[in-house]
């Protein structure tokens, strides 16, 4: 599967679209793309693929589509849209994948950055959305749409239905069946593949260009990595704008030539996952944590002979599940008996109702994971492992091998990756799979890539003794303490974001004497502790201003306190005052972005009245703050928010 | 002629014991909604407790007045009747509030079938006799307008009275008492009487009761007559077209359709019966009643039944 | 938006009176529905609204009046002549069937489509299982369009309200019927709920170019999405038109707008 | 607990439409019925067969006819009994006046009467319902009682009214031992529940259970009542017929109409209702319970009895059997209206979620 620099031409497998037609040639009739629709699972074949691929390409080309344009893609993961990346790329244009739920400005400033001619979505909603902007971005002309519910009417010209296209790329494919294999010829694998835009979490977003060449190249240190071969599984349900997803589900199953399935629709994600029973599975952080809220939740539920079997079983395998998992030696012939028997009564049937039974390798990336979070998937029999990297990287700097899992490191350099950490402590990048440039933007990409060739990540990290990789926070978030102690927010948040009541969390302190943080409680699970308890309330504001609640969360607030006090590098940084916020941080209101990272600056503009009464000794604050609704209505949520204190903890002396 | 009218007297007399029978459907049914198959079970269960009470009581108290006797058991039957009606409502009813008729009737089956193993296990499974007293003797009448006169039972003439007496009687308390007016408020709709406060546990503890007493007036007339043995639960079954015939919601229609069907049945019998054999009477009341359903679904007093889409 | 083309009447009702022993329903009502275009009916409660929709679907004969559907005289049709001739309808207190599951329920609406006999049913391969899979993938179509794909294996017992009355207009889409009759589909839903039924109720009509009559208490989302409108009044019909002009009608205001104002 | 169901994604409706669509199901039950078949002859004595086993597969077909009726299509049935003696005398008429007559065909043929029987007397269903019902289909059995009672044609003009046939035969296979009664009931019982199943999964089953379910909104979707209700008795009498066959011929060899009384009747109706209304599973139920129950208590209450020091006679254990069928029936009813199946669903869909309570 190795490519070979001298092996370079047109039957080399150094472009997406030869890769295609190398799985059409080798494996034509494995399944290469599924999705729920229907009710069934309908299958394509990669020779049906190829196919498809093909048409969509000669009906682009018959539109006037040019080797260098960008196809914009909007919308969520369904075939036709992975297709139509790869028919893109067939003819040496650049598919630029964008955010589905994108706010129609943010979408106008992509349009017009990546001078978008095409675009291709998925379906009369987003068709609305690129007419409403369509008079502001000038190079717009053709808007193809994959589902033609609802657009019988619309007769907007440049407006057709992907059907429409297909059929006159397949009459143009029979007149002129040499055009695609002499597009595909054309293609050089140092030709841009695919362009990502930054979520932009700070300014505006950025297009990342990536070479054929070096996603390839990420995607195939993985394959080897983990072994992947054609038999695997692997849910598609991430946005499809994000480099996550781009590595998975596009550049990874075109590497290695597995499947991809595409959920029914965003209600069934979870039906869906336990059908098909991912071989091969990556989610963000987040994904992990709500499903272990949901167990924790449900599992609250249970009888109570369930449930003390479930925390005696859980409790055997936070002792001796991962190491088992790791094929560590030292277990004891008792605790494998145990283990034995949890994995027959608890763990082997949670993991088929998480829709985990098949996994073989899950990877979790985009933000950190909370060791405890990743410790409780490991302990189960769940092989998941942390990723770093970034879009600029193809996602894949850092990998962990396996039976190698330390949980609070990311691990080692992937193949071919350099590593090192700047003087400043950043995390500093060098390899095949880096960015070619930011699209049009030289001043940016002269920023971020050195002369000597490194990538600068903006991450803060070191090397731990057995060289494995440990990520501190954002290196601009990364503060100090007014006493010089080093303050990474992140770290923080991520520890009480384990606790499932505790949804989000803000810390702040830097320049500042002591840490502070803003809560978000998790409607879920908070709601379903409250009536269990039978403590009333009429929504999110109320439940987060009841005493109860607020005793509950800072309970948990003194745990992490307890926790930070062990280490000797954070203990400076415990909590010492928290506040849970009147209403849940939402990216429609730019407090998270849209793969939900906390907007830090915004927030503290935004809240800065809170923040004030934090660290002025208030033991309350009346806060009024303006939200968008769903339907885009906005209203106001106002509250009086309680400040509470919390237990600190003297500093512990590691054991020697 | 005579002949003739000796059938429709016989038939008529039967019919007054049907229709005492089918009273305790109709009550229950107008007050619960619950068609009460275990009906006939409770006949069974009651004579068996006047029976054997007749004749423990008397060995108990080393008494042998006969009349004593019968009314300290009548006393104490009552008053099971009214524990069984009070147990039937307490474990089985209040669950099944506002289920659907046919539930409800496969649970009064349920219940005949607990009736008939309790009533056995305590009372004893052998042919018991009440004897109340009543004459057997029968006696001629009317021989000065037919040649030979008409025999006439004085048994069953006496049963037919007493059982007219409690339909009357029951009329007069569903009519004029307080309890009556609550119990058809129940009947017209439920949770209409129960927002008006008309406690409905204690109505349908009641009713039962009226059923339990029917039921044991019934057990001892059929009991006198025929001895107290596992088969009275069958006269159930027989009174079951008389309710369908008269409707399951009408007082009247208990009466009416039980003379029709007694006399029916007997004059099927003994006119139709020698031509195919004999035996008819309890298939023929059955096809009466269904070619009756077929022309009127309610039944002859039922009210009309109406969708509501 | 619009491209539909309204055509000819389809459905022709002249003098229809209905009464109930001494109750009189509806008296003497005329009014026709024209091809492709969405009718309401609207009224109070108790104007007789159910008892018109009762009437053209056959459910209760009138004692008086014609029906006339695309020319023919359907006076005496009952409920099954009415389904027979391309008539669906959804119901006001939803009459699905709480045993089945939504998949089940929206199959039964494909009844008079299949024609596998009990023989052929109990061997199940060959023609009955053919006739199975090819309703199946039709049905799947609707519950594709109405959007309940999470819903299709869940007993139709267990849904919101909301939920089943969507499920309830599924079944009756399963009919491919020529004449959708919606009694209240909105009654009891949230705003949101509205919306969508709204838009689901145009998408059909515009799709699949349906005939749709539906009746509403509710006058405001009526309004929007309807051409033309009948208005009932205890029994009696008191506006007929576009809706602007039943705004405009001064016995449709004080019947109807003046009470609730 | 043990479903491991990730990976079991259905990639056409034809396999998303099967019985059972779960692969550890289908093995499950393919695994039993091969039991049934291999294993069980096998393993057990002639006293089981007769007593249990024989009688055990007979009663789950003519419950599996009873639950068509009374758990599919919603119409309350008190005759099933009279069903079962159409369908047995109907058979032996076949077979001792038709010479040459094959005991399957004979048996079948029963089954045909009694559908049509099942048909004239199904036909009040049309006008009358629920309660109304019931009493109508009593009109049936105690006609039917007394018609076989009364009318010499029908048993052959035997002077007790009793009828006997001597062993029948399939295909040159004389069934008279235990194993091979036992054997031809199993593959009656396996054909026919396969049937009914192909039956109630599809267009004849949702009509039978949108009529049980909302008769008006049935009828407004083209659902033709008259067909669906006179269907569900021709079926549901059809399995009655043939179980009574069965009964008569392989399980009996000689009988009396009294084989066939209102408590026979009855006796399958708690069969449904403790069994499950609305699903097959819940004739096999039903059916086990009612036959193993009496037996059970009959080993059982002695030995209690004894523990105590009392004699327990025959008499008491069955009262004690009626009180314990009654209260199971109230109990169900009131507890679990769709009965043991949905037990065993409720506790099967409990361990697909497993840990999870739901």
């Amino acid at each position: 599967m190795a490519v070979s620099q001298s092996g370079r031409g047109p039957n080399s497998l150094d472009t997406f679209p030869r890769l295609l037609l190398n799985h059409a040639a080798t494996r034509g009739d494995r399944p290469a793309t599924r999705e729920k629709y229907l009710g069934i699972w309908q299958t394509w074949s990669w020779s049906q693929v190829a196919e498809e691929v093909r048409a969509i390409a000669c009906g682009l080309a018959e539109l006037g589509f040019k080797r260098g344009d960008n196809l914009a893609i909007v919308g969520d993961n369904r075939p036709r849209l992975y297709w139509a990346m790869c028919a893109a790329q067939m003819l040496g244009g650049v598919p630029v994948p964008m955010y589905q739920d994108a706010v129609a400005a943010e979408m106008v400033f992509v349009l017009t950055d990546g001078e978008i001619r095409f675009a291709v979505v998925e379906d009369q909603e987003q068709v609305d959305k690129l007419l409403e902007v369509k008079a502001q971005c000038a190079n717009l002309q053709h808007i193809l749409y994959d589902d033609p519910r609802g657009m019988r009417h619309y007769t907007q010209p440049g407006l057709q239905g992907l059907d429409e296209v297909i059929a006159m790329g397949r009459i143009h494919d029979k007149n002129q069946p040499d055009f695609i294999p002499g597009e595909i010829a054309k293609g050089r694998t140092e030709d841009i593949a695919v362009m990502l835009y930054t979520s932009g979490t700070t300014g505006k977003p950025k297009g990342v260009c990536q070479t054929h060449e070096t996603f390839i190249a990420a995607a195939q240190s993985g394959v080897g990595f983990d072994h992947l071969t054609d038999q695997e599984d692997i849910l598609s349900y991430l946005p499809m704008a994000w480099v996550g997803d781009h590595l998975f589900s596009y550049a990874q199953a075109m590497v290695a030539g597995f499947t991809i399935n595409c959920p029914e629709s965003g209600d069934t994600v979870m039906t869906d996952l336990r059908e098909i029973g991912p071989t091969y599975y990556f989610a963000p952080p987040r994904v992990f944590e709500n499903l272990l809220t949901t167990v924790m939740i449900r599992m609250e539920d249970a009888s109570a002979m369930k449930r003390s079997m479930f925390h005696y079983f859980m409790a055997v395998a936070k002792r001796c599940g991962s190491d088992i998992l790791d094929q560590k030696p030292g277990v004891s012939t008792m605790d494998r008996l145990l283990y034995a028997l949890g994995n027959l009564l608890i763990y082997g049937p949670l993991r088929n109702v998480l829709g985990m039974s098949r996994i073989r390798v899950a990877y979790t990336a985009g933000a950190a994971i909370g060791p405890d979070l990743f410790r409780f998937y490991r302990s189960i029999g769940v092989n998941l492992k942390q990723l770093y990297g970034a879009t600029e990287t193809c996602a894949a700097v850092c990998l962990q091998p396996d039976r190698e899992i330390k949980f609070d490191s990311v691990g080692k350099p992937a193949p071919g990756v350099e590593v090192r950490i700047s003087d400043g402590g950043e995390v500093l990048v060098r390899g095949k799979l880096l960015l070619k440039e930011y699209y049009k933007r030289p001043d940016a990409t002269a920023e971020v890539i050195d002369a000597e060739g490194w990538f600068h990540t903006g991450d803060a990290g070191f090397f731990d003794e057995d060289g494995r990789l440990k990520i501190i926070d954002r290196a601009k978030d990364v503060g100090k303490l007014s006493n010089g102690a080093i303050f990474a927010p992140n770290y923080i948040e991520n520890k009480l974001k384990f606790f499932p009541h505790i949804k989000e969390a803000v810390c702040f302190g830097h320049d500042r004497d002591m840490v502070c943080a803003f809560v978000n409680i998790d409607m879920g699970a908070v709601g379903n502790w409250a009536e269990r308890r039978g403590l009333p309330y009429s929504g999110y504001t109320d439940l987060a201003g009841k005493k109860e609640v607020l005793d509950l969360v800072r309970e948990c607030v003194e745990q992490v306190n307890a926790d930070l006090s062990h280490d000797a590098m954070v203990a400076e940084t415990q909590i010492h005052r928290f506040l849970v916020l009147h209403k849940e941080l939402d990216p429609d209101d730019d407090e998270l972005t849209r793969t939900r990272k906390v907007r830090r600056g915004f927030i503290s503009e935004k809240y800065a009245v809170l923040i004030d009464a934090l660290y002025s000794g208030k033991t309350s604050q009346f806060i009024e703050t303006q939200v968008k609704f769903e339907d885009g209505r906005t209203g106001k949520v106002a509250a009086d928010l309680a400040i509470l204190e919390v237990k600190t903890f003297p500093t512990m002396k590691k054991a020697a | 002629m005579a002949f003739f009218l000796e059938t429709l007297l016989g038939g008529l007399m039967s019919g007054m014991l049907y229709s005492l029978v089918a009273l305790g459907f109709v009550l229950i049914f107008k007050a619960s909604g619950v068609f009460n198959f275990a009906q006939g079970a409770m006949v069974l269960f009651a004579a068996l407790a006047m029976a054997r009470f007749s004749e423990w009581i008397p060995a108990w108290l080393g008494m042998d007045n006969l009349f004593m006797a019968n009314v300290l058991a009548f006393a104490v039957s009552v008053a099971i009747m009214f524990v069984v009606a009070w147990l039937i409502e307490r474990l089985a009813l209040r669950y099944l509030v506002n289920q659907e008729g046919a539930t409800l009737l496969m649970a009064t089956l349920g219940i005949a079938y607990v009736l008939d193993g309790f009533g056995q296990t305590i009372f004893g499974s052998d042919i018991y006799k009440i004897d109340v007293g009543m004459p057997k003797e029968p006696v001629m009448m009317l021989e000065s307008v037919f040649e030979g006169g008409i025999l006439i039972n004085k048994e069953d003439f006496i049963a037919a009275l007493i059982a007219a007496l409690l339909v009357i009687s029951l009329s007069v308390f569903f009519q004029k008492t307080a309890t009556g007016r609550a119990l058809r408020a129940v009947a017209a709709d439920h949770q209409a009487a129960q927002s008006i406060g008309i406690p409905l546990g204690r109505i349908w503890v009641i009713v039962w009761c009226v059923a339990g007493i029917t039921a044991l007036v019934a057990g001892i007339i059929w009991g006198s007559k025929l001895g107290v043995q596992f088969s009275l639960t069958t006269i159930a079954l027989r009174a079951l077209p008389v309710v369908i015939l008269g409707g399951l919601t009408s007082v009247p229609g208990a009466i009416i359709g039980g003379l029709i069907i007694g006399v029916g049945e007997k004059l099927s019998e003994v006119y139709l019966g020698p031509y195919v054999g004999g035996g008819i009477e309890i298939w023929f009341a059955y096809m009466l009643a269904l070619v009756f359903l077929l022309f009127r679904p309610q039944g002859l007093f039922g009210e009309k039944i109406i969708d509501r889409v | 938006m619009s491209g539909r083309k309204i055509g000819e009447v389809i459905l022709d009702l002249k003098n229809i009176s209905l009464s109930f022993g001494g109750v009189k329903a509806l008296q003497d009502i005329s009014f026709n529905v024209l091809e492709h275009e969405v009718r309401a009916i609207i009224g109070h409660n108790g104007a007789g609204k159910s008892s018109m929709l009762n009437v053209i679907n056959g459910v209760y004969r009138p004692q008086q009046g014609d029906i006339i559907l695309r020319g023919k005289h359907h006076t005496n049709m009952d409920s099954y002549g009415a389904a027979n001739a391309g008539l669906a309808r959804t119901f006001q207190n939803i009459a699905l069937f709480k045993g089945m599951s939504v998949l089940d329920n929206i199959m039964t609406g494909r009844n008079l489509k299949m024609k596998a006999n009990m023989l052929q049913q109990a061997v199940w391969f060959g023609a009955a299982q053919r006739e199975e899979l090819e309703h199946r993938a039709k049905v799947e179509e609707i519950i594709d369009f109405l959007e309940i794909q999470h819903i299709r294996k869940t007993p139709v017992g267990r849904l919101p309200y909301g939920l089943q009355k969507r499920v309830d207009l599924a079944r009756a889409l399963a009919m491919e019927p020529q004449i959708l009759l919606l009694d209240e589909p909105m009654a009891g839903m949230n705003v949101e709920e509205k919306q969508d039924m709204c838009r689901f109720i145009l998408d059909v009509n515009d799709q699949f170019g349906t005939t749709v009559v539906l009746i509403e208490h509710d006058m405001g989302v009526v309004m929007d999405i309807s051409d033309r409108v009948v208005v009932l009044d205890y029994g009696k019909k008191i506006g007929d038109g576009t809706p602007d002009e039943v705004r405009a009608n001064p016995d449709v205001i004080s019947a109807y707008l003046g009470a609730s104002h | 607990m043990f479903y491991r169901e990730n990976g079991q994604f259905k990639t056409s409706y034809k396999a998303d439409q099967q019985v059972f669509a779960i692969p550890q199901d289908r093995w499950a039950i393919l695994a039993l019925v091969v039991f049934a078949f291999v294993g069980i002859p096998l393993l057990v004595d002639e006293y089981l067969f007769r007593a249990i086993l024989v009688p055990f597969l007979i009663l789950s077909l003519a419950a599996l006819g009873v639950n068509i009726l009374v758990g599919y299509c919603g119409q309350i049935t008190l005759g099933a009994g009279a069903s079962m003696a159409v369908g047995a005398y109907a058979a032996y008429n076949f077979l001792i006046r038709v010479d040459g007559m094959p005991a399957l065909a004979a048996i079948l043929l029963g089954g045909l009467v009694a559908a049509a029987a099942g048909i004239v007397f199904g036909a009040p269903s049309l006008r009358v319902r629920g309660l109304y019902l019931a009493v109508a289909t009593l009109a049936a059995q105690f006609f039917w009682d007394w018609a076989f009672l009364r009318i010499k044609w029908f048993t052959n003009n035997s002077s007790s009214g009793s009828v006997s046939v001597a062993d029948i035969n399939l295909l040159g296979w004389t069934i008279n031992s235990p194993t091979d009664k036992y054997l031809f009931c199993l593959g009656i019982l396996v054909a026919f529940s396969l049937m009914a199943k192909n039956l109630v999964r599809g267009n004849m089953g949702r009509q039978w259970m949108a009529i049980r379910d909302m008769d008006v909104a049935a009828t407004v979707i083209g659902i033709r009542p008259m067909y669906a209700k006179l269907t569900a008795f021709a079926v549901s009498s059809f399995y009655l017929g043939v179980a009574g066959a069965l009964w008569g011929m392989v399980n009996l060899g000689s009988w009396e109409p009294a084989a066939f009384s209102i408590d026979r009747s009855l006796q399958l109706l708690f069969m449904v209702i403790i069994g499950g209304m609305g699903a097959i599973s819940g004739s096999f139920f039903g059916a086990a319970f009612i036959v193993i129950l009496p037996i059970f208590l009959n080993q059982m209450l002695p030995l209690v009895g004894s523990l105590f020091g009392l004699e327990v006679s025959i008499a008491l254990v069955s009262h004690v059997e009626f009180i314990i069928f009654g209260s199971l029936i109230v109990f169900f009813l009131i507890v679990e209206p769709h009965g043991i199946a949905r037990l065993w669903a409720t506790g099967r869909e409990k361990l697909r979620l497993w840990p999870f309570p739901h």
